[in-house]
């Protein structure tokens, strides 16, 4: 038997030992999401049980490093795992932007030090992360942002305003990109970390189409962030954070097609062979489906290969959020009027139709499609003053 | 007749405009939803719509109503969706108008003068599943002494909760598809056996579910003729049809115009971002559709008004196309918008939930391409 | 009985008495065309009879004034005319670019000595034009035109090449965009009429993809223009041929719709009805043909009424030519391998595929459709910089 | 195994690149073309495909061959589509080779020698109306004697007029639409009963109409089984939708490469047309679009070839993804081109007629949109 043969005996075989039965059903909601933190409300023993266990093992991270308390797995292995966690359908035991955003950007920028102070504390699902990039004069164009921090010395007095803050209402720590320098536009930013229970933070949440408030807007009023709290170097920022969105839009990119997706012509069965043009519809839905996930595999195959070109990110997550909201339109469009309700318990108080415009800021959140397509223009094709 | 507004039309698209502006600003639509209404719609206003003499719009001269036709009701119905007023105008004054221009004198007698003033209102219990399919009505209204006894389910019933009298589409002959053997009934308000289940929706107007366990009805309660419903129900939803279509011009018509206000204004990467040709090329195109959209919808109203034989055709045709165009329009609206069109705060989020119920109801754009096919012969 | 009515009445009588009956089949290909000219070989006794007696009573041009050649009919009589006309299936008598733009151009700016010598040649075919405004660097930026009309006193002296020029090979007199000053980029243009026959002019015909050459090459090499051949003002070419391109677009715009077109699912019924995917495009075909009918109705309604934005024609041109495009992909689809026969007798030498390849020019001559989308950008929606 | 083509895979890619780039650029197609000639393709380039040994491709080592798949073989198509090179290698190389690998070793031994050194030209007679439909193949191989009488007609045989042998798909049994009864043979050249009328193609290819009239063949024609031809069919017709797929993204990718070459050289307005927006933002649509084409059609390859059930489905996805895709390659193509795209001088236009050869051969993308939906069983 090879190694990753046994490996994969071992694994399913803690797995059947260790993931409790609850953990095995699918989240229901938002609510069923274990994401950590200092204030994190478990919702049963088990998603406890099961944070702890995996923490115990490394295995919410499996492929960081063990010293940072990951699981220390190589990718043959890391597939392994994925691959088992997903037949018996283990949910992942702790969300987080500290695992999907900010430790990769410290593995590549931290310090030793840095590493291994926050990672850890990741890893275990002790604090909570949050971002800030956006500002409110400055979306889709990051370079023109404001938030300052004055150099007092041993530490920055950081001054500003963020949007677009996923959860900070809920969130322990964040990382941050503050102006450091305001005579250099395009570099004088830098990548910061500072605690949300900072005097001068405050927060308050933004009410989205959808009816939820995921996000916040974020205020900070004379913010003392010590000066061994900066990833990288002064000024920067802008390295760290281009290296966290190519990141980011991998995983975006990735995430729609890791899980099987059905089709969606199949799903509505009853509803297409009544309705010709909506079978229609959705057969071409399902073909360009069924492209992108072999899109997405070619993607992830020449991704671990390093072979794929490196701006390829920006076009999966334009093609991947474009198709994402195709596919809610058409759910919608199939429910007929019983997807319109907002609030009946029959409709899971509007799940369907919240889910639906929800689906429109993918193509906004983590870069607008616009912006992708700006990138493609000029990283891929080379097109001139792109 | 040209297709562009006479004078008279012109000078009723300009009070509507000025009338909904004043009164019924989306400001209007989001307060209601706010104190959570639960008619969805403020009575006032339906009131208001009485003292502007719109309900009358389809109503005949001698009756105290316009006299007027479709392109007109399709003039306000525009301004309707530009502000995305709620009101009960579409189910009362336009297609029960319509239908009880199709029944009996009594009934009209009865509901008229209430629906001109602005006090009554009318909801429509056509659609028995989640997608419309009028001809797949089933709903059973056996004879029962001299009238009717009705048992089944309707949903989508916009407006049944708040109305005084509900048009409810059943069978009393045949079974589902036949020509005959369809009859409408105004069905009274607080009709022993009626069950609703109201649900509110995504664009904040209310909807019920419907049961009707044993509803006995009397004889004068028939709209038009017993089993000869058909063609008043087709009457009714040409009327539903295109006002629900001029609606939603006049939803993509103000999810445009506001996208274009924040092209103007927004600035990214040192530029307005209207000075993109990328998003000039796309609202352009826009501008484009939303012109063609607006002119099927007229043309469909004349020609119903005409009383012309491609009618049917071209009604159709008109829901399918703006179905399209509008979606288009709320989509590159919230897109174009960024980051801001996710935000309640923002309009053009509400447009784009007042185009998702309109694209429903009287049949979405699929329904009617299938249709203008089918009409072809193919 | 109205006077309309009467009109109609005489006018059903004549076409009864005047147009042959070959002439009331529709013409099979290019070459039934009647274009008129000096060189102009009739195909028949009766297109050649059909020419002169609508000539004679002003009928080529209905709608000109009497004084130059014209019919002096009134807007509705000229639509009754039209109508009777498609009823009774009668051919356009003449086929002209000096009926459909230089005429328009010349009423609008010739002096009377000019309309009086030039509408009534082109009122009686017997001189064909052809038009020179592209130039090999210039396509949808006719600003930087080079051809130069170098001033000689009482007569220019023309160099230079055009492209584009259509049937120039078959032309007996061009209009002609060409620099008369080199300093003013924007201005110095003028609008000026020359012979084709003048010393220094050669034409070659350029080979379009659908295999035929309806276009040419043009090259002028010292060509002697007199001064009274200027049409409008020195320098001033460009108000003419703006005021042309409009006339042009709200031609080619009105031109798709002014006859029935026939539903395409109907057309192909056999076809769709094994094929519910094509179905469903063709439905979606056919909503959009019966709402471009629509608009294009609304638009000569407000044409004619002087109320509609005056850059519509525009939006016109840009909705109408995509919309045939696209109608003719989908009639290649329905046409299946058969249609793709290029030379075969049962595809009338490859009719469908010719036709098919030629609407792909209609989105480009006459201004592209990202040209007609920059205009509708800047001059009805009024966005910035556009 | 990765999508991505491995070191092995690149080299084929590199050398079938530089072979086509050398040999049969799109000037090659040119010359042919305008030479008129009959066959519409080199027979001397066909036999550099086979000293290149891209011809045994699909042919197992023992029998001379490569022993590679669909994958590899999709790797030269999308080269020769690149190129536009007119060749029988679809036919032959692909479509032909996987029918005689599931029949007799004779016919092999009898073909595939001169297949592999590009002598031998095969080709396919599967329509028998202007649209592909190979569930519905009605022509009649009767019985007779030992061996069977053909009768009927099939069209859009590419390459019928040149080809040593034609694969022929008629019923031996049943009818129309029937699983058992279907029969593949082996059809020589210049077999007595067959009439062939030749006709050219958009494309330059020469296809053929051709008629059956009591054609004799032998029992030893029959490739497979008598009666069960349907499993050796549907064999073929994987293998030529993804070859045919596969050449479709290359027939796309030259064209969006030409065109980017163009946007990068063209100036309007003072600009390179490249620098507008407007295009740039359809440029990297396309190319994402192409990119995604590509990889379905790789996918899909991998998935005949290791015989999984799924294989099908993403047959049909890649045929009518790519159809669509190269499509719009090819009209964004003309379109940026501006006039100069409607030229015969430029190759823009060529590519726009290759794709539409293709893109009926084998079905087009709504057929195989319809076979993805109707796979998923709705």
């Amino acid at each position: 038997m090879s190694d990753l043969e046994t490996f994969r005996k071992e694994t399913i075989a803690w797995l059947e030992e260790n993931c409790p039965a609850e953990m095995r059903k699918p989240a229901k909601s938002e609510s069923d999401v274990c994401w950590g933190g200092r204030n994190f409300q478990f919702q049963s023993d088990a998603q406890k049980q099961w944070l702890e266990v995996n923490a115990a093992r490394g295995w919410t991270v499996p492929d960081w490093p063990t010293e940072y308390g990951g699981g220390g797995l190589n990718p043959a292995e890391t597939k392994i795992l994925k691959q088992e966690m997903t037949r018996m359908g283990c949910r992942i035991p702790l969300s987080s932007f500290g695992i999907w955003m900010l430790g990769p950007a410290l593995l590549q920028f931290g310090t030793e030090e840095q590493k291994l102070h926050y990672l850890p504390q990741i890893a275990r699902g002790e604090i909570r992360w949050c971002q800030g990039y956006s500002e409110p004069g400055s979306g889709s164009d990051l370079v023109s942002l404001q938030t300052f921090g004055e150099d007092k010395g041993d530490h920055w007095v950081v001054n500003g305003q963020k949007v677009w803050t996923s959860y900070a209402d809920k969130a322990d720590w964040i990382f941050c990109l503050v102006r450091t320098d305001k005579e250099d536009k395009y570099r004088g930013i830098s990548f910061l970390l500072f605690d949300m229970e900072s005097e001068g933070v405050t927060t308050k949440p933004i009410k989205l189409i959808s009816g939820n408030s995921p996000f916040c807007e974020t205020f900070f009023d004379d913010v003392k962030v010590p000066k061994d709290q900066i990833v990288g170097q002064l000024n920067r920022g802008w390295d760290v954070a281009k290296y966290l969105l190519g990141h980011e839009r991998e995983m975006i990119s990735g995430g729609g097609i890791s899980n099987e997706m059905p089709s969606i012509g199949a799903a509505f069965n009853e509803i297409v062979a009544l309705d010709p043009i909506m079978r229609a519809e959705m057969a071409a839905f399902d073909v360009d489906t069924l492209a992108f996930k072999a899109m997405g595999e070619l993607f992830m195959d020449e991704l671990k290969a390093k072979k794929g070109h490196p701006a390829q990110p920006n076009m999966m997550k334009y093609a991947g959020t474009e198709l994402n909201k195709r596919r809610h339109e058409l759910v919608m469009a199939a429910g007929g009027s019983e997807s319109l309700e907002w609030e009946s318990e029959a409709s899971n108080k509007g799940a369907k139709a919240r889910n639906w415009l929800r689906t429109k800021a993918n193509s906004i959140e983590g870069g607008t499609s616009e912006v992708m397509l700006n990138v493609i223009s000029k990283r891929i094709l080379e097109l001139p003053g792109a | 007749m040209p297709l562009f507004y006479d004078e008279d039309q012109s000078m009723l698209e300009d009070s509507a405009a000025e009338f909904m502006k004043t009164e019924a600003p989306v400001a209007h639509l989001r307060e209601f939803r706010d104190k959570n209404c639960p008619d969805g719609f403020s009575h006032r206003l339906w009131e208001q719509f009485g003292e502007m003499g719109f309900n009358g719009i389809m109503a005949s001269e001698d009756e105290g109503g316009l006299g007027m036709g479709l392109k007109e009701a399709g003039i306000i119905m525009k301004e309707i969706g530009k502000n995305l007023a709620p009101s009960p105008f579409l189910t009362t004054a336009v297609a029960g108008v319509e239908a009880l221009n199709n029944g009996s004198k009594a009934l009209r007698d009865r509901y008229l003068p209430g629906i001109i003033e602005g006090k009554t209102v009318l909801s429509l219990a056509i659609d028995e599943s989640s997608k419309h399919r009028p001809e797949a009505i089933a709903m059973e209204a056996k004879r029962s002494g001299n009238g009717f006894q009705l048992n089944g389910k309707k949903q989508f019933v916009i407006h049944g909760i708040s109305s005084d009298m509900m048009i409810v589409a059943a069978r009393t002959a045949g079974s589902a598809g036949d020509k005959d053997g369809l009859t409408l009934f105004a069905v009274e308000k607080e009709t022993k056996g009626m069950e609703m289940d109201a649900v509110r929706l995504v664009d904040s107007s209310v909807a019920a579910h419907v049961a009707f366990n044993n509803v006995e009805l009397t004889a004068d309660a028939v709209i038009g003729e017993v089993d000869q419903g058909q063609e008043v129900l087709d009457r009714l939803l040409r009327a539903g049809r295109v006002a629900s279509a001029a609606e939603m011009v006049g939803v993509g018509t103000g999810a445009m115009k506001q996208t274009l206000a924040y092209l103007k204004e927004r600035k990214q990467f040192g530029q307005l971002i209207g000075e993109f040709q990328g998003l000039q090329h796309r609202a352009a195109h826009l501008y484009s559709e939303m012109e063609i959209a607006d002119a099927i919808v007229r043309k469909a109203a004349e020609a119903v008004d005409a009383g012309v034989e491609s009618a049917e055709l071209l009604v159709s045709a008109a829901k399918a196309k703006v179905g399209v165009t509008s979606n288009l329009a709320v989509r590159e609206g919230v897109q174009m918008h960024g980051g801001v069109g996710m935000t309640d705060e923002y309009d053009i989020g509400l447009y784009m939930k007042r185009d998702r119920g309109l694209s429903e109801f009287f049949g979405d754009s699929r329904y009617h391409a299938n249709r203008v096919a089918q009409l072809y012969g193919y």
